[in-house]
């Protein structure tokens, strides 16, 4: 029961995450949003496992919090230096904010 | 009546699912959109499977002590293929947009058709 | 109850996805909004009780696809998608036409999560009741995976290879700008 | 012990070169290991359609586990003819690789491309061979997403935007095929072939199975070149390097062509779920489309190359209208189409790519008298160009001649017509290749000399083949009736 | 058994709570520097409540090890993930929007 | 990433646990969800992340893509190996029952190799094509 009320607190925060990642309005706000979804997204598998009394797949919910962090990692990268060679030491920041 | 939606709804929202993605595909001029209509269609049909694997009141297929219904793991199976398959072919489909960009100048397939109709 | 809820949720944040996916111009947001998409997907592989499939479209959908995809914008700098001249109606008739035919094809489908469902009744259940016994390995999944259907897995190994050594192919080599006039 | 293992070696031994291939150095050695893998095929592929054509049927069980859990392989006479296809066009092809790839390919890459060139082989293989249809459509997708790389190797950049347009409508083509399967499988719970086709016989009245059908119908059409489905063929098969042209014209949709007919009937039952549908009215529909339009195209071609993709696209016609039928006639016709199909596109691609090699073009108008300054691959040509249009005494007449008998048999007078018409649009087309190698004058200042021998030698392999089964038709038919017996045709 | 149970409903009410509240803030507040505060603050809280009253039921067990792993890395990532962003925007010049609506 | 101080701090220590977690998913892939595939993609998305953070070039002095593209094909070669052995040890192609004594410790050893040479494949293969893309255009 207080798992059901847990996941549907996390589904109407992914919804209004959602929403925020849509409106953008700028590409920081929908990375934000992103970052956040995928937060939320993590512990609804969380709350998942115990639902369904399933807590081998809180694997799932760790790989999500890897890959979550690298693609926001990897979008970072892209907009502030506009490669993905660099090490970081020079900025050419060839893309504004939208 | 009811039942008969109530049955089948999942398969609906992804036949939706699958046709905005293909939608994506044939409708969009830029490269990386199609590719991104792709994975969309692709990873829809991923769900259909994923549906007509599902047992009401099952678990995950790995076995435990407690459980007694699973649901089925063939096409559990066939998507691991299926979802490789996918990203091989995604990669290939960037490794290409890039060259296309480099040989055009554009990625836009309106532009690059214009370009090799004018040779 | 709150699985079918759940579900129906998910299913429907992935449609908006979709549909926003569809009308945005930026590559950037798109990319992004596709990354989530396929997270989403992965939670919805979860509560649809494919845990294997799951972790793995996480890791591909979200972790590698996202990663190449931005790195191909980086390469392209193309962050714009231009309006397309093409006339809409001609892919809206194929896609309606398509989805036609498969809501018509769900009409005689066994209803979702049925467990008499023939596709739970003929090869699956020796998978199930004998599948641990037979391998010694209680991931169903990676039984099946890897012995049943060892040689498809091999086939989805040789396909990541092919791709490795195809994108060498393609990329792998230094750019030759300054022949841009030879190539035409 | 080699015997039992046959069917499975003849995919395993390429599948263990590709990656052997890819980490040798750059230069001669991934050829040569390419070379002996390829003859190791076909004398493997040989050995095996003779054990299989007396009807024996070879059912080899991967991983061990019986049929409807695990994977099979099963070998009939068809498969095993298919395999034979692919092997032996694959043999052929590699000696003829060495120096075209040699001038088209960067060195530094050259090791990668034989290994996609296996990779390309073991798809193809795999297909022919596999009695499973999720299996089938994992080894559809190496050959694809190896021809894809092959095609973007082209030297043009229209190569790429053609390897591109292949990739999506491929992709979109496996998957309606993958959704095809899915829902098969929702109906039976099973992917072996055979056991499908037990659980279908009592489900034709299922409209889940209808759509499944539709659905593997166009995917496999995309991939065979379909003709509304063919947007991506001409441009794949003009701007690919030569020999991937040859290797990709020659098998690739007649392999497409076999899955359409181990689909129709030995997954599907043809009486059951085609006959008297309107599936029937559309296969010959579209075949005689297909002949009429894309003949007509060749004819304007400018290029030669895409003259021939265009003849590639209305033969696949011809081979549709023998599945259209389904009579036994039709479908010996359509299995001795493949055959001759691969003969002959695999001879003129080769005469073609040896006329790049030395000129560098494959634009017509700078053909200008060249076949009397490379009479060997203009015979080749010109030999090549009959069987296409199915002069008596080539392997071409045969199929034609198949094809029109089994119009007669249905008493349909207007698809005799649209063969005959066919035959009629491609003297034309050949005959434009004809006037502009022999009988224009040569440019002057050019002196272009005969291609060098290990070019010509495997071109005239080919032609030579192509002459013999026009003659010596006992093989082939034999093959092809082995091979409708297995497809439950009476005869 | 009771007060752990409790516990846990508080737990994960409270983190629900939270979770919406901060969904709510990164709509309500006016510029991108709030709202990634808002983000920031509302959602390691919220994680942390919530795999806490998760743990909380599991006891002491591998499984709350794996929480606890969880909860490690989205502590450490998602700030650092929040820091790169403020980072990445005030690098780009986005300008908050200041007292006076001022905006870039 | 200009002052980007915590990020390479925190990666520092992300990599290692990503990669231990990347063991884990390969060899507990038997009793829970994973297996060679995932591994090898978080084997694989660690490097990713360490390359971005760290730079191109130093990842790829870490690991050179000629290793990775052998690394590639020893995969595949194991996977097809295994099933030549068992070609030899007279079962059928990839029959792993003869692998051992009894069929299923056997069948265990079997899934065992073949899910090391799925991972090593895909690791490998992954890293090369992000590699790949990434070192594109690099002046």
């Amino acid at each position: 029961m207080i798992y059901a009320a847990a996941a549907l607190a996390i589904l109407v925060t992914m919804g209004l995450a959602l929403t925020r990642a849509l409106l953008g309005p700028t590409v920081y706000d929908r990375i934000l949003a992103v970052n956040m979804f995928g937060t939320k997204t993590v512990l609804l598998i969380a709350v998942f496992a115990f639902l369904s009394d399933r807590t081998d797949i809180l694997d799932i919910a760790l790989l999500y919090v890897l890959i979550n962090f690298i693609s926001v990692i990897a979008v970072l990268k892209l907009v502030e230096q506009g490669n993905f060679f660099t090490s970081g030491e020079s900025t050419t920041n060839k893309m504004k904010s939208k | 009546m009811m039942e008969f939606i109530l049955g089948h709804y999942n398969y609906w929202i992804v036949i939706f699912l699958m046709m905005l993605g293909f939608y994506t595909v044939i409708s969009r001029g830029n490269m990386v959109k199609k590719i991104v209509g792709l994975n969309i269609f692709q990873v829809s049909v991923f769900l259909l499977y994923i549906s007509i694997g599902n047992v009401s009141g099952g678990t995950t297929p790995i076995i435990a002590e407690g459980f007694t219904r699973y649901s089925n793991p063939l096409p559990h199976v066939l998507i691991l293929t299926a979802i490789v398959v996918g990203v091989a072919t995604t990669a290939l489909g960037l490794a290409l947009v890039v060259r296309i960009k480099e040989a055009y100048g554009t990625i836009e397939e309106d532009e690059i058709h214009d370009q090799d109709q004018s040779l | 109850m709150i699985d079918i809820l759940i579900d129906i949720i998910l299913l429907s944040f992935l449609a908006i996805i979709a549909i926003a996916i569809i009308r945005t111009r930026s590559l950037l947001a798109v990319i992004m909004l596709f990354s989530i998409f396929s997270l989403l997907s992965a939670g919805l592989f979860m509560v649809l009780d494919a845990s294997d499939v799951a972790f793995t479209e996480a890791a591909v959908g979200a972790g590698i696809s996202t990663v190449l995809m931005l790195a191909t914008l980086a390469l392209t700098k193309s962050y714009e998608e231009k309006p397309s001249s093409h006339r809409p109606w001609i892919p809206l008739l194929v896609v309606s036409v398509t989805a036609a035919f498969l809501v018509y094809g769900t009409i005689d489908m066994p209803p979702f999560g049925d467990p008499n469902a023939p596709a739970h009744q003929h090869v699956a259940p020796r998978y199930i009741e004998q599948g641990a016994k037979e391998t010694g390995v209680p991931n169903l999944v990676t039984a099946v995976l890897a012995s049943y259907r060892g040689f498809d897995t091999l086939g989805e190994v040789t396909v990541v290879f092919t791709a490795g050594i195809g994108v060498l192919l393609l990329l792998g080599g230094r750019q030759r700008r300054k022949k841009k006039k030879e190539k035409r | 012990m080699i015997e039992q293992q046959l069917s499975l070696l003849l995919v395993a031994v390429p599948l263990l070169a590709a990656p052997v291939a890819s980490i040798l150095p750059n230069g001669r050695l991934p050829w040569l290991l390419a070379l002996v893998v390829s003859w190791l095929c076909l004398a493997m592929a040989i050995w095996q359609f003779i054990i299989v054509l007396d009807g024996h049927i070879i059912s080899y069980e991967l991983g061990g586990w019986s049929p409807p859990w695990g994977i099979e392989y099963r070998i009939d006479a068809v498969n095993a003819f298919v395999a034979l296809i692919v092997a032996g066009i694959a043999a052929v092809t590699m000696p003829y690789a060495l120096r075209s790839v040699e001038q088209e390919i960067p060195k530094k890459q050259s090791s990668l491309f034989y290994a996609t060139l296996l990779l390309f082989l073991v798809g193809l293989l795999g297909i022919a061979q596999t009695g499973d249809v999720f299996n089938l459509f994992v080894f559809l997708e190496i050959s694809s997403l190896s021809s894809y790389v092959l095609i973007g190797m082209g030297r043009q950049r229209r190569a790429l935007t053609a390897a591109y347009q292949y990739l999506i409508m491929g992709t979109i083509g496996a998957t309606f095929l993958l959704i095809g399967i899915g829902l098969l499988y929702a109906e039976t719970g099973s992917l072996n072939m055979v056991d499908l086709h037990a659980r279908l016989e009592n489900a034709l009245d299922n409209r889940t199975v209808h759509t499944a059908f539709a659905f593997i119908v166009i995917g496999i059409g995309l991939k065979l070149a379909m003709f509304p489905l063919h947007q991506w063929l001409p441009n794949a098969y003009t701007y690919a390097p030569s020999v991937v042209t040859v290797f990709l014209a020659a098998t690739a949709t007649k392999v497409a062509v076999y899955v359409m007919l181990r689909m129709m009937f030995t997954v599907f039952s043809f009486s059951g779920f085609v006959r008297g549908t309107p599936a029937d009215e559309m296969f010959l529909i579209l075949g005689t489309a297909g002949i009429i339009a894309a003949s007509i195209y060749a004819i304007y071609q400018r290029d030669a190359k895409r003259l021939l993709a265009f003849s590639s696209v209305a033969q696949v016609g011809y081979m549709v209208l023998g599945i259209g039928f389904g009579t036994a006639l039709g479908l010996t016709a359509t299995v001795v189409h493949i055959f001759n199909h691969a003969l002959m596109k695999g001879a003129l691609f080769m005469a073609l790519g040896a006329i790049v090699y030395r000129i560098g073009s494959s634009q017509i108008d700078k053909f200008d008298g060249l076949g009397r300054q490379m009479p060997w691959t203009f015979g080749a040509i010109f030999i090549g160009g009959l069987s296409l249009i199915g002069i008596p005494g080539t392997a071409g007449f045969i199929s034609k001649w198949y094809l029109v008998l089994a119009a007669l048999e249905q008493q349909s007078w207007f698809i005799t017509a649209t063969i005959l018409l066919g035959s009629l649009l491609a003297v034309v087309y050949v005959w434009k290749l004809v006037e502009v190698l022999f009988f224009r004058e040569t440019s002057k200042n050019s002196k272009i000399k005969e291609a060098p021998l290990s070019l010509l030698i495997p071109m005239w392999l080919l032609v030579l083949a192509n002459i013999y089964f026009g003659i010596d038709t006992r093989l082939t038919i034999n093959a092809a009736k082995a091979a409708v017996q297995l497809l439950g045709v009476a005869p | 058994m009771i007060l752990i149970d409790s516990l846990s409903w508080i737990c994960i009410v409270t983190g629900g709570l939270l979770g919406i509240i901060g969904g709510f803030g990164i709509h309500r507040f006016p510029d991108f520097y709030s709202r990634l505060h808002a983000a920031g603050i509302a959602d390691t809280l919220c994680a942390l409540l919530i795999l806490l009253g998760l743990a909380l039921q599991a006891g002491f067990t591998l499984v709350s090890l794996k929480l606890f792993l969880i909860f490690a890395f989205l502590f450490f990532t998602s700030p650092t993930a929040t820091h790169a962003l403020a980072n990445a925007a005030l690098h780009a010049r986005l300008k908050p929007k200041l007292a006076n609506g001022k905006k870039k | 990433m200009k002052h980007n101080l915590i990020l390479r701090v925190i990666a520092k220590f992300l990599i290692p646990i990503i990669v231990l977690f990347a063991l884990y998913v390969q060899f507990h892939g038997d009793y829970s969800p994973g297996g060679g595939f995932q591994a090898g993609v978080i084997f694989s998305a660690a490097f990713i992340l360490y390359a971005i953070v760290f730079g191109l070039d130093t990842a790829e002095r870490v690991v050179p893509p000629r290793v990775l593209q052998i690394l590639a094909s020893i995969g595949v070669l194991i996977y097809a190996g295994t099933g030549f052995v068992t070609l030899f040890l007279g079962g059928n192609f990839l029959d792993y029952n003869v692998l051992a004594e009894q069929p299923v410790a056997g069948q265990h050893l079997g899934i065992l190799i073949i899910e090391l040479g799925v991972g090593i494949t895909v690791s490998s293969v992954m890293l090369l094509i992000f590699f790949t893309f990434a070192g594109r255009n690099r002046p």
